[in-house]
């Protein structure tokens, strides 16, 4: 793919705005991390081998009775018998005695048996964000060597919830930006540009809209489809996408007098490239800047929605959740701080790439 | 203009009805209702704020001295719900009625500004509302004020010096601020400068002290001050972000543009450049934001700063009858915040053309 | 026909405090009177009126004011009533009617004689005024109430129903002041900051609604001397602040701007109590015993679904509740685990039924399984301590494939339809996810298809009325003594009572629940009520969950209670018998503790 | 002592990966009571040179060298030090009167504002002098005016804002860039009688920077002749223009737009033509915006213009050229038939003219404004083939590096924005824009006021070998009469809204009927007689 001059020269631009760059690189990474959650932070291993075979119980399903044990429910990795299970290749004893019998069977060899040893390759936090961690200590319990952040209320691995919270808020709101910024942009645009009926309406319409109870939306929709993370994203978009659009609004209805906007419609340029070749660029100021924090927002707004108990099913791993646990426990400031770290990092770090955007989209702008 | 004023001012009506209608169709929708909530309340798990507050711990005790009820535990029959209790409630919440009666009586008491009663509060819905404006044009007006009084300046700041270090460090510190959750930094704000574990230095809740009626005026006044510190700021920090980087990007926008070099050439002082000439042409987003504002300072209010300062505001009001199902208060409220609304945004869209002369609002396509 | 005059009354035998007496055996006679107790309390208030359900929330305490013509005591298990207004009672054996006939010193706040004007016009004010089920309640018990003269009452029962509770129901009428709600033309149930003079030991003070309110003792109170009243409503005030937050109002009270706090939460209990006021010794941190009965609560199947009918399936689901390593890690091993649904020694079935319970169980041989008899009464199952308790996992499966669900090649439980077991749990508070979450866990992996769905108070209530959930943290509400309400709360004509939150429908309990309107003796009634423990236990439609035995208390080291082995069982009291220690009081402001 | 000495000076801009030499070591001095005209090719840097004295550079500028003001270093001077001397002291007019205005100001505030703060002149006061100042650059009422925001001025009228603004406070050095480039012969004369008068007067000094020979023959004691960021030879008026010694020079002197146009074909079909159209702009007072008058732009105005035909539209400014220009675009309304190729398109919407847009095109009065901000040149220039189908290009890229090469414009330069172009080249940027398209018809509104001799005559020459390969039809608009006398064919003359006087060219200049015509072209071709030392 080769870049256009003037695009080259904006990403040149954007580059040359180190925290901008910077930010996007360690932003490109901490998502890309996260992607591959189940990867970092699981109580299930990657893969298995046991009795010469592979497994991976992150993709698949294992009944116990696969690895030697007697239920036929999923196996459950995190405890020792299975653990003993697979290392002794499926040994009965592992129900008594688990411990001793995965100390024994390290030489590969039980009261003079040869056993078929096997493995299991974890990542490197074995707690999934729903996982009970086990062990002594009353939850929240303080940040340990195992648990690197400590537990949270409900005896969960506040490691692992954040990496599962933060991919689950960043993805929420970059879906959610995306669709709301887009249709409030278009939005915005038209009623800007052609004014008139067109405006007086939509404006209207936009009015009746935002003054439904969201809140009541929620609770309907809950209620009749189940609380689910989609449902969600679609309430924020329904509701989110306004946001843009007075300032949208505003900015074309000042743009639209520009001289050349004139010029644009002399050349015969359709009304749409008008609007979004001519106009829009010079119409973001407002829009770029609110972006960040639109982004950002959406973030805030899925948080406090957890936070006042509307918002995603209790067990998923979410940031406003963390919140609200940290003020119900001010004696577990781990968890506080995590969440205010884990905010104060993404927050920055998207605005700061989005400052560097605006720097690359504004011709002015030189860099030494 | 005349004409598209007019114009607007006559759509209010269809604007207004639509949302009354949105919204009553919406809580014909909603599960549960007041009656319900009556009967939560008797149950003791009427409590709208109990999903943050904390509310009851898992201990089983109940703190059944402190409710004020007076007589219904006497009698176990008594927290009983018979079929009559039901229908007689909701006979009193006029719930009987088919709803498109109940939508047009409502909508004929609202044109004569009558607003009704609030279900649960026996108060009339105007006078629930004056009652809890103190704390939110407190909350509303100090908030807004800091966060334009900081913002404006500094996002003007930040932008004449665009690249510098002092830009690098106010960004750091405004996106810090912004980033913190509203609500644990009340919190800490409480426990740290409020509680007893740590420095008393402000109080732990209201807008004034219990004698605050004796108290001399300058005393009044201090007192007030006193009180909202906490509450007004952990309701700001968050908010110097987005105007101060609009502010600034507004600006880097126009600070070199053409007429800017005009005004410097004719002599005119930084602040006189800035100020005179490249705000109004920068801000008109903020300035036409102006008239909204409005409403933000008188009718703001955010349930949780509100709920952890026990201050009672409309934030408050609003997220209780909303969670108890209260519809006069909401239909209420709505009718009249709603109206104010739409005429604010006329205002706002004249501010519009008050900033910049060339703006109309007329169909473009010669 | 002869009457019977007494001070006192009770539906059992006989009561405690039968012969005249000085004062209450737990208070303490000589406590001092004066200094003040401040509570926090959160929420709002917009009313005075206690009496005001539907319109205005009423503040703390607002029904402090108002006696009752009889009073109860702490340390009775019995529902043993004793005349406060009155000199003493009288009524005929077939308790067809009571009069009462009242002490002539009982004076209003505002000084005026409460008479017997005072006690009817009260009566049919409520009669009148009251919420619609109340009554409904109270006129299907009394016909009418009539003043035979300034000081002697009459109440007049209804004919044809049970006796038992009547008196007692006659006896806890409330005397406000008539010529009061004459001159004000007030209502009952409205919202109003004026409030009627009360007869009792406090009155308002002054308050700022919605903010703080405020009680003080009376100087003149008529009955300070009275035997019941000896000793106790000692402080001079009671204030009640209102705050927003919990954290606000445990702030407020680390600052010593409150003096008092009773704890309900463990996880507070356990870890919030180490704030310098406790560490320099001005609070005291105390756990007193509490002899009242714990809410027969836990995870509630809903019979009313078919899938609960199996109790197999009952059994399995509640296996995968780790009561041990929830106590332990989630509650800071605070708790004990409930057995009975009268978690009390004279009302809990133990071992094998024998004596007059096997007799009330012999009665319903046929309508029950023949466990019953053979086995001992039900305990709930024990548990690891880890989370997922591999031995009661083996169990659950066990249980499960009897009721015909196998887990299918994804681990999922299935019938031979093909269906998936699938269970909904219905809260409404997100402070109990971390209770709830951790169950949903563990029967996911059983393989259950469940699933955590927390909703608002409001459609809580809404689905809760119309019985629309599978499972929810609930329970019943028992007592020491059982009567109608017995029926009301477990019989099959109110399968569908709000009460009956499990939808409860066992012929046999039928039979008991109408057994116990005839038992005359307090062990009848006790044996009665351990039969029928023994085959709702059996029944396990609720997994039992935790139960506090106990107060958990903090205050400021100025309050003074009867020492340990004194207190009754029944009341923390510490608005009643507590007092202040003025020295302590002194050296705590000297200190700086108290603000 | 020197007024105003500029030592070596050097003016760099930093662009997108380098630095760009705007000036490369420029030395020359204004003394007092002195004028000096800076000419030279377009984009030599006259106005960089001319801007960097007070530092009015953009950020990206970096200067060198030395600028000495009254014994005061200005290169590296403190912002507050400058300030003092801005406005007041040193008086600019600025090149592209067009955009210097701020646009939500209305006239009397812009101008009451220098009183204020360098005079504290408030009130009634300030409005009196802001009122004669007007008038002392020709606006017609000005009272009417002062309410007016800039959009409502002509390009004329915006010029003669900023000089009466430049010139509100005497100032000791008026830097003049281009300060009559839109402006009518007899006003521009109107304007130069001023600046004398104020010479004379205050002993005010001038640095003046123009294209038109003419005038720096008229008024100016010396000159410097600027190319490639360099001042090439410097001299007495006199002495340069009698006997120019670098070879740029003697082009420049030796250029000049001459010829007439080609003839009409025979049976050339009409492109465009109109019947008593009618411009007039409501005038709005008041917060209701009530509309309390009209400004009557344009009255019942009458033309045709034939394939390969030129007609010429002047007049005075303000006299509604450019109003009746758009109207028969199609961009503000008008009132009466406007024809174009056969169809009135009068009261078409947008959707139903874009396909005849390819075939009439317009180069706007000013070019800045109407150069998209944050586009690059060759997206400009190459947007109209990407919505018309234009025949014989290789490519977009190709037809972009074609044209601007033909409008004298580097083509390398075409990935910067508008804003780092000189005046000059924009208005080429623009012309290439229009050209491209290869329109039928195409309006020239000032399409040559930024240009240097050389450029102009280049850009006179393309258009005449345009006009008659393609037979194109144009509207000439231009206040430069010889540009119009060598190309158009016919001629309309405006004053005041309405067409005074309209027929052949040749019959127009040689034998106007009306007084004003012939005010207007003694005006333009007496100067020549005129010619002498300094003022
Ligand atoms: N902001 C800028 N960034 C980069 N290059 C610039 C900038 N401004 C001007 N230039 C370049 O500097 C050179 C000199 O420009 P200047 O405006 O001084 O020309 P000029 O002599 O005034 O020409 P004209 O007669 O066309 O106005 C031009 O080549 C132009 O492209
Ligand atoms: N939008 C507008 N609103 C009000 N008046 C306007 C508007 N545009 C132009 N005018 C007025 O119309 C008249 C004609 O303006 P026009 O721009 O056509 O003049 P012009 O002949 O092009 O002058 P110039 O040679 O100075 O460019 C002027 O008096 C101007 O003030
Ligand atoms: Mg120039
Ligand atoms: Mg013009």
């Amino acid at each position: 793919m080769t870049l256009s001059p003037l695009n080259q020269r904006r990403w040149r631009n954007f580059r040359a705005n180190r925290r901008a760059f910077w930010s996007l690189i360690i932003f490109s990474i901490l998502f890309g991390l996260s992607l591959f959650a189940e990867f970092l932070a699981n109580d299930k291993p990657i893969l298995v081998q046991y009795r010469g075979g592979y497994y991976m119980p992150i993709f698949k399903f294992y009944p116990e009775t696969e690895f030697g044990g007697d239920f036929k429910t999923e196996a459950v990795y995190r405890y020792a018998e299975v653990q003993c299970l697979v290392k002794t290749g499926g040994m009965v004893d592992c129900f008594d005695d688990p411990d001793t019998l995965i100390e024994d069977a390290k030489d590969g060899v039980i009261n003079g048996d040869k056993i078929e040893k096997g493995w299991m390759l974890w990542p490197p936090i074995r707690y999934s964000f729903n996982t009970q961690v086990e062990g002594p200590g009353a939850a929240p319990s303080p940040p340990t060597s195992q648990n690197w952040l400590g537990t949270d209320d409900t005896k969960r691995d506040v490691v692992a919830r954040v990496i599962y919270g933060f991919r689950l808020s960043v993805f929420f709101t970059l879906i959610v930006s995306v669709l709301s910024s887009f249709v409030g942009i278009i939005a915005g645009a038209l009623q800007g540009f052609f004014g008139g009926r067109t405006d007086l309406i939509f404006q209207r319409i936009l009015e009746i809209w935002g003054a439904m109870p969201s809140l009541y939306v929620i609770i309907i929709l809950f209620a009749i489809l189940g609380r689910s993370f989609w449902l969600l994203v679609m309430v924020t978009i329904l509701f989110g996408w306004t946001a843009l659009v007075g300032v949208v609004r505003a900015e074309f209805l000042r743009a639209r007098n520009f001289e050349y906007i004139r010029a644009a419609r002399a050349l015969g340029v359709s009304n749409g490239t008008i609007m979004f070749r001519h106009m829009l660029p010079n119409a973001m100021v407002a829009t770029l800047t609110m972006l960040p924090f639109i982004v950002t927002g959406n973030i805030g707004t899925l948080a406090s929605l957890d936070f006042l108990g509307f918002g995603l099913p209790s067990s998923y791993p979410s940031l406003g959740e963390m919140t609200l646990q940290a003020k119900q426990n001010l004696q577990a400031p781990w968890l506080g701080f995590t969440a205010f770290f884990t905010y104060a990092i993404m927050l920055s770090l998207l605005v700061f790439i989005f400052e560097g955007v605006r720097d690359a989209f504004d011709p002015r702008k030189t860099f030494r | 203009m005349g004409a598209y004023i007019l114009r607007r001012i006559l759509l209010i009506i269809p604007t207004l009805l639509g949302i009354m209608i949105l919204n009553f169709a919406l809580t014909q929708f909603v599960p549960g209702g007041p009656v319900e909530q009556v009967l939560a309340n008797m149950r003791g798990e009427g409590d709208a704020f109990a999903s943050f507050t904390g509310g009851q711990g898992d201990a089983g005790q109940n703190m059944d001295v402190l409710d004020g009820n007076g007589y219904e535990s006497e009698y176990a029959g008594a927290r009983g719900l018979p079929p009559e209790f039901i229908k007689d409630l909701e006979r009193q919440f006029g719930l009987d009625k088919p709803p498109l009666e109940r939508f047009l009586s409502m909508m004929w008491n609202y044109m004569r500004f009558d607003f009704g009663e609030s279900y649960f509060k026996s108060e009339k819905v105007l006078d629930l509302v004056w009652d809890k404006l103190p704390v939110s044009i407190t909350l509303g007006l100090w908030a807004t004020l800091i966060s334009y009084m900081i913002s404006i300046p500094l996002g003007i700041r930040k932008a004449v010096r665009d690249g510098s270090n002092f830009d690098t460090w106010t960004s750091g510190i405004i996106i810090a601020a912004y980033a913190i959750p509203g609500f644990l930094f009340a919190i800490m704000l409480l426990v740290l400068f409020a509680g007893g574990s740590y420095w008393q230095i402000f109080p732990l809740r209201g807008l004034t002290s219990p004698n605050w009626s004796d108290m001399t005026l300058v005393g009044k006044a201090l007192d007030y001050l006193w009180h909202i510190t906490l509450p007004v700021l952990a309701s700001v920090i968050s908010s110097f972000a987005t105007l101060t980087l609009l502010t600034k990007n507004s600006f880097l926008d126009e600070i070199r543009k053409q007429y800017v070099v005009t005004a410097k050439a004719k002599g005119l002082s930084e602040s006189r450049v800035l100020y005179g000439h490249v705000f109004r042409n920068a801000m008109l987003i903020v300035i036409a934001g102006f008239p909204g504002l409005f409403l933000g300072v008188f009718f703001g209010g955010s349930v949780i700063i509100e709920t952890l300062f026990s201050l009672d505001g409309l934030g408050r009001l609003g997220y209780q009858a909303a969670l108890e199902r209260d519809y006069p208060v909401i239909f209420g409220t709505l009718f009249f915040f709603g109206l104010i609304g739409l005429l604010i945004g006329i205002l706002s869209d004249l501010m519009y053309v008050f900033v910049d002369p060339r703006i109309d609002f007329e169909k473009r396509d010669t | 026909e002869d009457t019977i005059t007494r001070t006192w009354f009770t539906d059992w035998d006989t009561v405690k405090y039968s012969e005249p007496f000085d004062h209450l055996d737990y208070v303490n006679p000589d406590a001092p009177k004066g200094g003040g107790i401040v509570l926090g309390t959160v929420g709002t208030f917009d009313s005075m009126n206690p009496f005001s359900t539907l319109s205005g929330t009423p503040a703390a305490l607002s029904s402090t004011p108002y006696e009752r013509l009889m009073d109860g005591t702490a340390d009775e298990f019995t529902g043993a009533q004793y005349c406060l207004l009155c000199e003493t009672l009288e009524y005929p054996e077939s308790q067809e009617w009571v009069i009462f006939h009242l002490r002539k010193d009982v004076r209003f706040s505002d000084g005026s004689p409460m008479t017997a004007e005072d006690v009817v016009f009260t009566h049919n004010k409520f009669i009148n005024e009251a919420t619609p089920s109340w009554r409904a309640g109270v006129s299907a018990m009394i016909a009418h109430v009539e003043a035979l003269d300034p000081y002697t009452v009459k109440f007049t029962f209804q004919p044809d129903i049970p006796r038992k509770g009547l008196i007692g129901q006659a006896g806890s009428t409330l005397v406000m002041q008539k010529a009061w709600f004459e001159d004000n033309d007030a209502k009952l149930d409205e919202k109003r900051f004026d409030v009627s003079p009360g007869t009792g030991a406090y009155m308002l003070d002054s308050y700022d609604a919605g903010q703080w309110v405020k009680y003080k003792r009376n100087p003149d109170y008529w009955g300070a001397k009275h035997p019941l009243k000896v000793g106790r409503e000692n402080f001079d005030t009671i204030k009640v602040i209102y705050f927003g937050d919990t954290i606000a109002a445990f702030e407020a009270f680390k600052s010593g701007e409150i003096t008092f706090r009773q704890e309900t939460s463990s996880l507070n209990w356990a870890t919030a109590y180490d704030f310098p006021a406790l560490k320099k010794g001005w609070v005291i941190k105390a756990a007193l015993h509490d002899g009242s009965l714990p809410g027969a609560a836990g995870f509630l199947f809903n019979l009313r679904r078919d899938k609960f009918q199996d109790r197999n399936v009952r059994l399995a689901l509640g296996l995968m509740y780790n009561f041990t390593w929830t106590n332990d890690t989630l509650q800071y091993g605070l708790f004990k685990q409930r057995e009975s649904f009268w978690e009390t020694p004279q009302l809990k079935a133990t071992g094998l039924p024998e004596g007059k319970e096997l007799a009330y169980l012999e009665e319903v041989r046929d309508l029950v399984p023949p466990e019953i008899f053979t086995e001992e009464a039900f305990v709930p199952h024990t548990s690891g301590e880890r989370s997922l308790d591999r031995k009661n996992l083996r169990k659950a499966l066990a249980l499960l494939e009897k009721a015909g669900y196998t887990p299918d090649s994804d681990g999922k439980l299935r019938n031979a339809k093909g269906e998936t077991l699938d269970v909904e749990f219905l809260h409404y508070n997100p402070a109990w996810d971390r209770i709830i979450n951790p169950y949903i866990e563990n029967l996911v992996a059983l393989g259950v298809n469940a699933s955590y769905n927390r909703v608002d108070a409001n459609q809580y209530q809404a689905r809760t009325q119309s019985f629309d959930y599978d499972m929810i943290y609930s329970g019943y509400t028992n007592g020491f003594e059982e009567g109608s309400s017995f029926d009301q709360k477990y019989g099959s004509d109110n399968v569908n009572d709000v009460f009956n939150p499990a939808g409860l429908s066992d012929p046999a309990i039928d039979h008991l629940g109408k057994r116990v309107l005839e038992v005359e003796s307090y062990d009848d009634m006790a044996a009665l009520v351990r039969a029928a423990d023994r085959i709702m236990r059996y029944d396990y439609f609720i997994v039992p969950a935790h139960m506090n035995d106990k107060h958990w208390v903090a205050y400021y080291n100025m309050y003074e209670h009867p020492s340990e082995d004194k207190m009754p069982p029944l009341d923390l009291g510490y608005l009643d018998f507590w007092w202040v220690n003025a020295d302590k009081e002194r050296a705590l402001k000297a200190a700086g503790a108290l603000k | 002592m020197s007024l105003l000495r500029y030592t070596d000076l050097r003016v760099g801009f930093r662009q997108d990966g380098g630095t760009v030499e705007a000036v490369k070591g420029v030395s020359f001095a204004v003394e007092k009571g002195e004028t000096v005209a800076l000419v030279g090719e377009s984009g030599s840097g006259k106005s960089v040179t001319a801007l960097s004295s007070v530092n009015l550079l953009p950020d990206t500028a970096e200067i060198t060298g030395s600028i000495i003001y009254q014994g005061q270093e200005l290169v590296g001077a403190s912002e507050k030090e400058l300030r003092k001397l801005r406005g007041n002291d040193i008086s600019f007019i600025f090149q592209e009167p067009m955009t210097s205005l701020n646009p939500l100001h209305t006239l009397e505030k812009q101008l009451s504002e220098v009183l204020l703060i360098h005079h504290g002149m408030t009130g009634t006061a300030a409005r009196t002098r802001v009122i004669e100042l007007l008038e002392q650059v020709g606006i017609h009422e000005p009272e009417s005016r002062l309410k007016d925001y800039p959009h409502q001025l002509s390009g004329g009228q915006r010029q003669r804002v900023m000089i009466a603004m430049a010139l509100a406070n005497d100032p000791e050095l008026l830097i003049a860039d281009e300060p009559t480039t839109a402006l009518d012969v007899t006003i521009q004369a109107q304007i130069l009688e001023l600046l004398r008068e104020l010479k004379d007067r205050l002993g005010m000094s001038m640095l003046f920077i123009t294209h038109d020979l003419n005038i720096v023959r008229k008024i100016a004691d010396r000159v410097c002749v600027m190319k490639d960021g360099e001042i090439v030879e410097t001299g007495p008026t006199a002495l340069i223009f009698d006997n120019p010694q670098h070879p740029y020079t003697q082009m420049l002197l030796a250029a000049a737009a001459t010829g007439r146009p080609d003839p009409v074909p025979e049976g050339a079909k009409v492109v465009a033509e109109t019947e008593k159209l009618r411009i007039w702009f409501p005038v709005q007072r008041g917060f209701l915006r009530k509309t309390v008058g009209y400004v009557k732009a344009v009255n019942a105005a009458s033309f045709s213009v034939r394939e390969g035909e030129t007609v010429g539209i002047v007049g005075e400014s303000g006299s509604g050229k450019t109003t009746l220009a758009l109207a028969m675009m199609r961009l503000i309304s008008s009132q009466g038939p406007v024809v174009v190729l056969g169809q009135d398109i009068q009261g078409w919407s947008n959707r139903q003219l874009r396909p005849l847009r390819a075939d009439m095109q317009i180069v706007f009065q000013d070019p800045f404004g109407s150069l998209s901000p944050r586009m690059t040149v060759a997206q400009i220039i190459a947007e109209g083939l990407s919505v018309h189908k234009v025949d014989g290009y290789a490519s977009n890229e190709a037809a972009v590096i074609d044209i601007m090469r033909e409008v004298g414009l580097d083509p390398e330069t075409r990935h910067r924005y508008p804003h780092e172009f000189s005046g000059g080249q924009r208005q080429r940027i623009a012309i290439a824009r229009a050209m491209i398209l290869r329109p039928r018809l195409l309006v020239l509104d000032e399409p040559t006021s930024a240009l240097d001799m050389t450029v102009q005559v280049q850009i006179v020459e393309l258009l005449r070998k345009l006009q008659v390969t393609h037979r194109l039809a144009y509207l000439f608009i231009s206040h430069d009469l010889r540009v119009v006398r060598a190309l158009s064919h016919k001629v309309l003359v405006m004053k005041r809204g309405d067409v005074v006087e309209a027929g052949d060219a040749d019959a127009i200049f040689d034998a106007p009927q009306m007084a004003y015509t012939r005010a207007l072209v003694a005006a333009a071709f007496d100067l020549k007689v005129e010619e002498g030392a300094g003022l």
